[in-house]
């Protein structure tokens, strides 16, 4: 088992005949992943490497039965993809596109919570439930099917984790990344609420960094809720406050959000083990 | 983005909200010009940066007349504060203040909203309040399909105000300023402090903004108020390469794809000894161009002594990177040395492709970070 | 038993300073209402008849546990009353006030419905359940205790119905005011449910008139889903098209809402009796 | 309240809503010097008049040249038009047009949101179209607390046309339309048709707008438009006066509280063979001053042979209205015979007081109606 997507999951791509849609839908397919759509307006009837192409999400999810969309269109129109997936029926939004204003974000968030979709991203690289789906950008060949579930703000960085758990015969059961600006969709509680009742996940591995409060709030989260082993990294405590480190979301503002805050030696010992890369 | 707070108090004349009389100055002759116009015996003097704590650093007087006016406007036109120069300063109209609050508008990560936070404690650090005495600071979430309704404005001005008068005049000023906040992007509209005068008014004697780099391009008039600091010069030259830079003043000069492994890398190298000379996400892929332009970046810091390379390979697999790497460094020419760390989908061919190029070539990033650290 | 309001409804007036406030809440209160408080910025502290004013809804809710609000405030302000209201936690709005502008009620009503409460109005003379609770303004000496759940979209049509249904010795389970505006809250459909589930109502008055389509599409309801028999009025088969009578709502437009079209006469005999007045 | 063609135009430009060039005129002389200006050989002729169907009346004729065009303006100005006198006629540009659609919005009372409708027949009577192919209107409900976004504005432009281009040029009127449609507190704003032209542009080249009347109050430029007939004059005056007034032409005049019992009293005439006068509803209470108010509107109309009173007595008492209107009959001096049927609370009481009075004091609504009807 897995969580948020498997071998069912039906997935068409907002933004396919773009450069990177057009690219990872390709990947995602050859990876397995049933891509049954895409979308692009005006270009109805064509195809991308077999796949066909519709004006509207409304189209596709009538024509293919979507339940799942990933994004690529440009920040500029990441919104209204946003709302156009949730209005259609869609229920798992994985948001790809970097730069999104965030009032955007806050805004497609809400609707898409009144719809009663879920959205994960932007600025995000996706998830993946090894061996049975990809929906988004992370490189598949570094993961490999087993128990532990991974949650993540960074891109690389969890690809370097999952590198090292798979290289040390840890496969993952599902891997998330939740992306990396100020507001996005699922975050850490919600995930490990999903890891600690997906009967397939059986150890966590949390990859946190600096900005927000999320880790600590997870962190009491985790102390109160989770059975299951979690390993936790926070990135960026060597950075200085104010300053964005690559990521929007990565700053240590108003005095929250420093890594020391969240430094897994502050959580409680016994549930958690702090994970480190070599 | 941060602007002044002369910028910030003319958007909120715009809006609508109430704000003390000033007038911005870049000389002591403009300030005893505005002073002449202001039309009032006392007068406070504040210097524009782009930092907070002025205050404590000397940059804001109250003067009594024109001969203190440019006493106080000399030393501070000029001042250094936390490395800004002064260039400008407002003088505005004292205000005989009868109370002090706080306002303000943030985007809050949590509840994925914006929020209006208010405090009685207003003049104060405001992080200073949230520690010590959390419950002295009022927060209202609000849904951004329906925004600030009047009752809901009127709820938050009863927090603050008993006087029903003061309360509608305050309501007001909260659904403005939200005006103020999404209708410009903003990050941050802080009001603090926000005053009731002996006069009976309410007004903003400060004002403060911050907007969402993101949402720039919808905005070219507030685009246009940006003023980077040499440093911030230099990040956004970098930004405009495709690069995430961040200078931290140490030697190690680094060089990583993503930002959560670039923060880490220079964790590792702090944890091993050493100082990072910088934070550089080089993105996703990487193509000799944006290596040999990332390296000039690097090789532009005097500080830098060593420069350590950290790459995953992900869709784009580490023999791949191995000969952009190879392609790059054959037109770079420098004595610095060089520790490369490949991981990833082929990482064994990628490593064997660089053995004998003459950089160094390290297995995990403890190994990379070790041998940088001792090269300094 | 009865619906929406009975004894142990906790209702607040929302503009209980004003005259028609305050003159209503007299008369609900004498009628055996539990008028637990009322609203009025900037007067928390006072009291009419007895009753505690509280600045805000929310203050009046948290005070006096209060599920029900009766809103009499201007219609310039009506729209921010209604949310007021749905957003302190208040599960049924009842607007008295006239007037108000159909785009603010269109957005109150999403608003209202998105909190999880009921609207009743506006430009209505409220409810009743005879004997128990009068949430509104009708005039309560012409109701009696009994099995009639009366439906109007009018407010003296319905007392002159009730009025001889009570002479006739028929009383009244709940009677319900929906009110006379093209956009309100509760409407037949829904109300007919509530009856058709209601043990203790036996039959059922419609009182309709021209404007809109819900008669027909009442009629329709009534034929698949109440098993109770329906009696039903239509006011206005001598309105001209186009003109406006009295209620915003009774109007004859674009080819619908014509009495005619919602004639009695053409909806299947069996169930529904079609009742006269004398 | 209604407003015309050209006044909606206006507004459309306003919002940014293409639509052809014409110009509005009052005289034959205005229609030749704006023929000159919109430069073109053909142009369209059009009254400007509160009513629909001025096409069968003869009000719109294209013209071709400037002689046909003083014909048909000298026509069509003065001409009446199911009781309107035209004083204004638009001259437009004659449009090549390829195709013809149809677009509006009104408030649906069942879903209680903004409605878009939209249809490929267009220039047709969209009420016929809804009757005999309703499948060929495409409906959209929106949420008004998000509008109408690209996505589903190109949804819609979607059902009308395939080429990109053109869907994308329909999406911006259909969002603008929309704003204009809620920021004027419209009850409908209609493009019949929105045209396709041979140089593959979209634009209206009819508007049609009518107002929320309770929302004029924050449109006062809007409300300034407002030409009242005669007959809306008169309920406008009845409407000042706290009354609701419409004329129906017939001979017995009503005065009732409430407009359900209102409308089932002039209901109850024509079932007994009569006609009501006028549609009267006196609001809840019935003071004497309300009475002789109402009393001098209903005797102002010299059809009325017979006043008919139907008033219910709730929270006001039935003997307490007697009361009422015996003071108000001491004032009123009239020949014609009044019915008067009064129930509710303490209805014995009322109508033993108007006993001997000399007003026909009925017992039911039947009684009273037929009494009236004989009278007549």
């Amino acid at each position: 088992m897995s969580i948020l997507i498997d071998s069912n999951t039906r997935l068409i791509v907002q933004g396919i005949t773009g450069r990177d849609g057009g690219f990872h839908t390709s990947k995602m397919k050859e990876y397995g992943t049933r891509v049954v759509g895409g979308t692009s307006p005006g270009k109805a009837g064509e195809f991308v490497d077999g796949i066909p192409v519709f004006n509207t999400v409304r189209d596709a999810v009538k024509e293919t039965g979507a339940d799942t969309s990933v994004i690529f269109v440009p920040a500029l129109f990441a919104k209204d993809a946003m709302m156009e997936a949730a209005d259609a029926g869609i229920k798992l939004i994985v948001a790809i596109t970097e730069g999104i204003p965030t009032l955007d974000v806050v805004e497609a968030y809400h609707f898409i919570r009144q719809k009663g979709a879920t959205l994960i991203g932007p600025n995000c690289p996706g998830l993946i439930s090894p061996g049975k789906s990809l929906a988004g950008i992370m490189p598949s060949m570094v993961f490999k099917e087993g128990g532990t579930g991974v949650i993540s703000r960074s891109g690389t960085l969890t690809y370097e984790v999952v590198y090292n758990l798979t290289g040390e015969g840890m496969g993952q059961s599902t891997a998330v990344g939740v992306g990396g600006d100020p507001v996005v969709g699922l975050y850490f509680i919600e995930l490990l609420e999903m890891f600690e009742n997906d009967p397939a996940t059986d150890s966590i591995a949390l990859i946190g960094e600096i900005g927000g409060d999320a880790e600590e709030r997870a962190a009491a989260y985790i102390r109160e809720h989770v059975t299951k082993p979690v390993a936790v990294f926070i990135a960026g405590q060597q950075a200085p406050p104010g300053k964005q480190m690559g990521h929007a979301g990565a700053i240590i503002s108003s005095g929250t959000g420093t890594a020391s805050e969240s430094d897994p030696g502050t959580i409680e010992k016994q549930k958690i083990v702090c994970g480190f890369i070599k | 983005m941060k602007i002044h707070e002369y910028q910030a108090k003319e958007m909120f004349a715009t809006y609508g909200i109430p704000v003390d009389r000033s007038i911005v100055c870049r000389s002591v002759e403009d300030a005893v010009k505005a002073y002449a116009q202001l039309d009032s015996q006392k007068v406070i003097v504040k210097a524009q940066v782009h930092t907070g704590g002025r205050g404590k650093a000397g940059g804001v007087k109250l003067a009594d007349g024109e001969v203190e006016l440019r006493r106080h406007a000399a030393a501070i036109l000029g001042m250094n504060i936390k490395g800004f120069t002064v260039d400008r300063i407002l003088v505005g109209q004292a205000i005989n203040i009868e109370k002090e609050y706080y306002v303000s508008y943030v985007i809050d990560r949590s509840s994925k909203s914006p929020l209006l936070m208010l405090s009685k404690e207003g003049g104060m650090d405001i992080e200073e309040v949230a520690r010590t005495s959390p419950e002295k600071i009022y927060k209202f979430v609000i849904d951004p399909s329906v925004g600030l309704p009047d009752y809901l404005a009127r709820e938050a001005a009863f927090k603050l105000f008993d006087d029903i008068k003061q309360v509608r005049q305050a309501a007001v000023i909260f659904q403005k300023l939200y005006k103020l906040f999404v209708g410009t992007d903003a990050s941050l509209a802080e009001i603090n402090p926000l005053v009731l005068t002996k006069e009976a008014e309410i007004m903003a004697i400060d004002a403060k903004m911050t907007f969402d780099d993101n949402a720039l391009y919808r905005h070219p008039k507030i685009a246009a108020l940006h003023e980077p600091s040499e440093e911030e010069k230099k990040e956004q030259n970098a930004k405009s390469k495709g690069f995430s830079y961040v200078n931290l003043g140490g030697e190690i000069g680094c060089m990583v794809n993503g930002a959560g492994l670039a923060m880490a890398t220079m964790d590792m190298i702090k944890l091993y000894g050493g100082n990072p000379a910088n934070f550089l996400d080089i993105g996703g892929s990487s193509n000799p161009t944006k290596v040999i332009e990332a390296m000039k970046l690097l090789l532009s810091d005097q500080n830098v002594k060593v420069v350590l390379i950290n790459i995953f390979g992900g869709i784009t697999r580490c023999d791949d990177v191995a000969k952009g790497l190879l392609e790059a460094f054959k037109q770079i020419k420098t004595n610095i040395p060089i520790v490369i760390r490949l991981t990833g989908t082929n990482e064994k061919e990628g490593r064997a492709l660089l053995q004998g190029s003459g950089l160094h070539v390290a297995h995990t990033m403890g190994e990379a970070t070790r041998k940088a650290v001792s090269m300094c």
